[in-house]
């Protein structure tokens, strides 16, 4: 069964908008995705008829609302399989989750029972050059509260991890490895499976940022064997404003808490607190309650599609933009040339051309792409270039749209001829 | 689709030109002041060097590397500013970001636009906010060397907090 | 000008609800507060037309969106009297702005130029004994941290602070102040310029909890003169998912970086990285997007109302709950009983009846109270007492509603009679 | 508004009966086993005391604080379990965890029923999760105890976990 992406579109208000007098094609959905109707209705409906706090309420809107938010987390938990409804932690994006580990590490020093997430000098926190910045600044921040030594794993020429350094990389000292799934600069799927098993086998805690892959394949956290996995929900058709930090339970349940707050204790006394067992401890505060829900409406949404047809139907997309691509005198491509362990986002130069007027005269012409360093500015540095142009494609991405794109490519070469 | 830009495009004919045809580009010798400004958001940056006396801007020149609109933007600049009393660059400049902050809706009265000559064609960029900081670094950079020039109280430091 | 109470109520689609077959009488505010239409659409419209990530695109779509975004931090900006818009930071929640503080004091402790933050053994860290949970935990996570002292100014029977200690517990060796303006357990409005006041007299950092003052008395950061203050959006009428942290620009301009991700850099390196200046140091990743948009219609529809006005509607529903509620046989006031510094939040007991019980039969006749110890566990610890049942007050709520839960509680006695 | 609760009120007679005259009331002696089960969320806790013999509950008794529906709930469970084998007692939990569980689904059959006596009262709880655990906090208890008297591999810990 292959994606009807014509129905699809019809189910995304926004893509029948214009754009300077143009039909929009949207091709930045890996910065973020845009929203079908479901999940806008999602929240309103919550907000127009049972909306109330969660947990906290005995009243009948209270009930109505936290099923529905504790429902979310069900969807979430099915999405990922997830072993536990509890396994799952909803964050306001995945920076933040990133960031609860990071902070969790690092107050184990005061944490009796969590010797386990502790670290110092003399320990190791792994990641690679291609993470995203909010996948490698909570890990710097991290070494520098705790002394530990901060490394990374370098990447080739192509855009892909030099797997050889995998193991030079992780060794004994290694506590902490943290990695992208699939790259948003570059487009790479890593090795996740050869990244797992070398954490594990050095005992070190494995965490991966899936924001680039959630909304692409088909996820499995007891399949892929990590301790921690984190998405993001405005990537996956879901609503800004919320995340998710998917952690094994025995992990969840020794790992101490990041903020303080309602919900996230067991009792207060002002001379001290204990605190809630997870996924409620790391939910501190009011939740994200209609966001929540609304994400679980994506989830299925997704679920609904098959992320297997997703995959096929964006492998096609790509297969057809690489080679199209590649044929524009001038283009280079950033990242893997061939359509093998690679996602649907291509990142490129072309020469001459600074990639924001790319960016710009691409989209006087509708077509919405993204220029800069991506949030991944090491992966610039490593390709000795300022930015690139970023064009990223979705469940409602047409075969038209990247014809589009290479059309309007010429257009822009041709003015700066 | 056609292979022109629209005629409502930030990319007017006289941006490319300047952007093709930099004007006041490289370095001078001599020079009072010599300022190098950075956009962090987009790493467009610029190397500027004036030249001053009685009051007046004798000679700029500049090198840069970024997009078409802080190049070309430098390059109208410099074209504008070079001859003129420091005073009236100063109000020049304000008046180029009057018109980068009005979001499309162009505030100025028609002296004003006058003054600003090659420089009107950016109006277009100010409908961008992201863009709007490259339009104005070659500005906010002669701004800065020219105080620098003057060993005025405002360092070039706290002019350059500006063009973050 | 008073309040048009009908006009308003027609502003929010749930009233129009029925629970158990009866009207949906609304009476948990203070918990969260129920969304008028425009704020619903608000967030609907961003997703249907205009939705981008922010800040980062070049293109259309994005620009509308961050031009959205940044229009609701001018709203807020506005809403507080803010010096300027850049000390305006949206957090998910007020506990993320407080937890935010929390952790950047700490983080100061390796953050050259933030000596002004730091804290260690000898110093103090103030609060009083009527905070929410989501002031209280914070600190007492930050003193075991540093190693600094956990102190609160105390209540009496009344539920007020005890002036006195003021002076007292607040010392020359106190670093940090952090207060509730009104409280959520006991509707008691502090003596806020008092303790500003001392605070900054002992030289210390001022912190104001306005979560509950927010939604019902205008306030003035710049006439009240403290460092911090924060407030919801769910309270005051927003979006769930979003809250304000606002600072002195010369504060936030010095206090180091919480979160660390995409947005909140200046610039990355694989060896270290440099921050951006506010609000975006502190707003790490994709923000809450179409909450902050939400949230500034949230804002604006409430300065439409004229907060002077909403403070009248609800000091005259308060008065009558008042007396109404004394006049029930065994109904405890737990706060104040005088309708002087107090805002539309009333707990009481009922003697022999357990406040779940309470409020579950409210429930059944349609009335949504909330029992528990609100997150402010201290408080029902101070009074002996396990739980108390609370009614909160908000725009839409009508003399008549009060009679409904006087009423109710008749009802209730008979049951358990 | 009248003064009688819904028809679809979550406490029926029963259940505010049971509150005002509880069964089972008291601590025992002699006693096999005691536990203190606290439901951290609202605050209910109560003290439990078994007397066991030949896989029988021969006695129970218990003290507690909390809302109606906990107080009567173990009550209530006390009056069923009070002289039956230990087997059955478990068996007799289950139901009533799948009763409470099922959000107002009432998924039993007859047998099941009848077997839960006065118990089946406190189906309209099952539609309010957050009073679901008032409902079950003498039933946990009720196991904790049993398993602590029999002192089996699963202890008492063990089995709390499942109250919270
Ligand atoms: C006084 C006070 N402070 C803080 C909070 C925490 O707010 P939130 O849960 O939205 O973070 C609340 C409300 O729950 C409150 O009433
Ligand atoms: C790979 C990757 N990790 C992390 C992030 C951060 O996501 P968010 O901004 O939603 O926290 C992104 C997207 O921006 C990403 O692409």
């Amino acid at each position: 069964m292959s994606l009807d992406v014509d129905a699809i579109r019809k189910d995304f208000p926004i893509l029948a908008r214009e754009v300077h007098g143009v039909p929009l094609v949207y091709l930045d959905s890996a910065n973020s995705a845009q929203k079908p109707q479901v999940v806008i209705d999602a929240e309103a409906e919550l907000y127009a008829a049972h909306y109330a706090n969660v947990a906290r309420a005995v009243h009948t809107l209270g009930s109505e609302a936290t099923a529905a938010y504790e429902g979310a987390r069900d969807k979430v938990a099915r999405f990922l399989n997830a072993a536990r409804r509890e396994e799952i932690v909803f964050t306001k994006n995945i920076s933040e989750a990133l960031n609860l580990l990071a902070y969790a590490f690092s107050n184990a020093a005061t944490t009796p029972g969590a010797e386990r997430f502790r670290l110092g000098p003399g320990d190791e926190i792994v990641v690679t050059e291609m993470e995203h910045h909010s996948n490698l600044v909570p890990w710097q921040l991290l070494a520098q509260r705790t002394g530990a030594t901060f490394k990374w794993i370098p990447i080739d020429d192509e855009g892909r991890l030099i797997e050889s350094a995998i193991d030079e990389v992780i060794t004994d000292r290694t506590k902490v490895v943290s990695f992208v799934y699939q790259s948003n600069a570059l487009g790479t799927i890593n090795p996740v499976e050869r990244l797992v098993a070398r954490a594990r086998a050095v005992g070190a805690i494995s965490i991966i940022d899936a924001a680039q892959a959630a909304p692409h394949l088909p996820l499995d956290v007891q399949a892929i064997g990590a301790d921690f996995l984190g998405f993001t929900g405005h990537k996956v058709y879901g609503p800004s404003g919320v995340g998710v930090l998917w952690g094994r339970y025995d992990l969840l349940a020794k790992l101490p808490p990041f903020l303080g707050g309602g919900e996230m204790i067991e009792t207060v006394d002002m001379t001290g607190s204990t605190f809630a067992e997870p996924p409620h401890r790391f939910e501190a505060g009011t939740p994200m309650i209609a966001q929540a829900v609304a994400l679980g409406t994506a989830v299925d949404y997704l679920t609904g599609l098959g992320l297997a047809d997703i995959r096929e139907h964006e492998h096609r997309l790509v297969g057809h933009a690489l080679e199209s691509l590649s044929a524009v005198p001038g283009v280079r491509i950033i990242g893997p040339t061939t359509n093998v362990d690679r996602g649907a986002t291509i990142s490129f130069t072309v020469d001459g051309i600074h990639p924001h007027d790319v960016a710009q005269l691409l989209d006087e012409r509708g077509i919405a792409v993204r220029a800069g360093h991506h949030c991944a500015r090491p992966v610039c540095v490593r390709y000795g270039i300022l930015a690139t142009t970023r064009a990223s494609f979705g469940v409602y991405t047409t075969m038209a749209e990247v014809d589009a794109l290479v059309e309007g490519l010429d257009a822009v070469r041709a003015m700066f001829g | 689709m056609s292979m022109s830009a629209p005629v409502d495009s930030m990319y007017q004919e006289i941006i490319i030109d300047h952007y093709k045809h930099p004007q006041h580009h490289g370095r001078i010798e001599p020079f009072d002041a010599e300022v190098h400004h950075v956009n962090p958001t987009c790493g467009d940056e610029v190397t500027l060097r004036v030249q001053i006396g009685d009051g007046v801007i004798h000679d700029l020149g500049w090198v840069g590397e970024g997009c078409s609109i802080s190049q070309a933007s430098t390059s109208v600049m410099s074209g504008l500013v070079v001859g003129k009393p420091v005073d009236e660059a100063m109000r020049l400049s304000e008046t180029f970001l009057a018109l980068m902050q009005s979001r499309g809706e162009n505030p100025l009265d028609e002296g004003e636009l006058d003054g600003l000559q090659d420089a009107v064609a950016f109006e277009g960029v100010s409908k961008y906010p992201a863009r709007v900081k490259c339009a104005l670094l070659g500005w906010m950079a002669m701004k800065g060397a020219v105080a620098e020039a003057a060993g005025t109280a405002r360092g070039s430091d706290a002019i350059a907090e500006e063009t973050r």
